[in-house]
């Protein structure tokens, strides 16, 4: 399984991105999944990056593994105030461009991109992890 | 992401390429704000050269969308590639801005 | 503590080397290190893929910290044969061609770029813990 | 790494620019060993254009060397950057070959 862990800053997101990428390459048949998780994987890192640690610093890790053909699972741990992106109410989706409140789009594409999330605080840090399927639809 | 910008008839068009990012977006919106301040109100946004958008992206389309709005403007778009399309349509962006097939059509069609 | 795991193959070599020298960069003041970090980290990483884990598969693990001021600490992980490279006899540095051996600098380089070396048979891995220092001679 | 060749007179002048590392340093010492095969057997590699170099390739340098010594040819090498010249001096490969420090010096010199 492999691991990586940066500070939570934006400039560790170009790192974080072309690991779990080249990971996802390394499998060989996976290829289609790259835009998926491309988007999920940056909508979860930023949230973390602006959010996890008000005021402070601290670091993220994302750990990713092809679990089995065709599957490929992502792990994002912060240390940082405990957050469940799954309790979350669904964004606006109105189409009235002067009504349509900004924002929260970034956990619904993680969760109607994935084909399987678990969230769960543990030791101390939030835990989310995604699991991704080739030819899994959406 | 790389922007440029052209002028034909009323239309301003804007072409988006590259990735349009939480790390990139915010310049796609400063660069429109300008212009609407510029005195630019029909924005047609071609995004045939963009490979990748994430909700920083819409977000900042939003924010334009809106600003336009409240001058009496317009903001549409064209030639959206798969992936970016399936990230309008989901986020239901696709029924509350006009997008087109091509740039041509989108200049024809107004 | 940024750290990065990944598999023991020269593919991983590039995003190994990315990790290190970005973190060497964020430190802002280091940046006079980076030829030493750069040709250490090949020296060692390239020797653990190729003789950590003769004919099987197997992980390396890449810690790196700005420790204070002026030290970068930079530690290697595998979980292979046992391997003390602070214990083999030094190359041969003799001027004649034809009879001059080949190989043997990886290591020497590691020994004359450092500032300290540690090594560590531990948890069933070699930890292989390098210091270099701004400013710190050779 | 990138490797151009040029021949003056009885030299064979190598070109190396980049990179030589574990990854790269193979391919200097494949081309090099089919140069010898050719009949070259002046080598003149110049380095201005060089950035790095590990063991790997240091390895490579000394099994070309070695092949040039037993066809009764020569390995020298010119413009070496500092950090090139560091990992040439305390491996004694300083000692090993010629070192000049200008191509041009090299032509002259020989
Ligand atoms: N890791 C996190 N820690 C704390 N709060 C978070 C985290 N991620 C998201 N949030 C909260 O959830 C909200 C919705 O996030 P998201 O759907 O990504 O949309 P956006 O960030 O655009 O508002 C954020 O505005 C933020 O208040
Ligand atoms: N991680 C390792 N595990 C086992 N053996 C090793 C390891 N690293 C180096 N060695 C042994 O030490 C020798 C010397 O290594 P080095 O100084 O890097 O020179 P080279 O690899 O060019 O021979 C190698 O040839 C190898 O036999």
């Amino acid at each position: 399984m492999s691991r990586l862990r940066l500070p939570a800053s934006m400039e560790s997101f170009g790192l974080f991105r072309s690991f779990v990428l080249e990971e996802l390459e390394r499998t060989g048949e996976l290829d289609d999944l790259v835009p998926k998780v491309d988007l999920v994987l940056e909508e979860v890192l930023v949230n973390a990056i602006h959010y996890a640690y008000p005021g402070a610093h601290g670091e993220l890790e994302v750990e990713c593994l092809s679990e089995s053909p065709g599957k490929f699972r992502v792990t994002v741990k912060d240390w940082g105030i405990a957050f469940n992106p799954l309790d979350q109410a669904p964004p606006d989706l109105s189409s009235d461009v002067s009504s349509r409140q900004v924002g929260g789009l970034g956990i619904f594409f993680v969760t109607q991109m994935t084909e399987r999330l678990h969230y769960e605080y543990r030791d101390g840090g939030n835990v989310l992890t995604m699991w991704f399927q080739k030819n899994g639809g959406n | 992401m790389e922007l440029k910008n052209q002028k034909q008839d009323k239309f301003f068009i804007v072409e988006v390429s590259g990735r349009m990012d939480a790390i990139s977006a915010p310049e796609f919106e400063k660069s429109c704000l300008e212009w609407i301040q510029q005195g630019e109100s029909t924005l047609l946004v071609d995004l045939a050269g963009l490979e990748y958008m994430s909700s920083a992206g819409l977000r900042s389309i939003l924010v334009v969308g809106k600003k336009l709005k409240s001058v009496g403007g317009s903001l549409s778009f064209s030639s959206l590639a798969p992936t970016v399309a399936h990230v309008f349509s989901i986020s239901n962006f696709a029924s509350m801005f006009p997008v087109h097939e091509s740039l041509e059509k989108a200049l024809g069609n107004s």
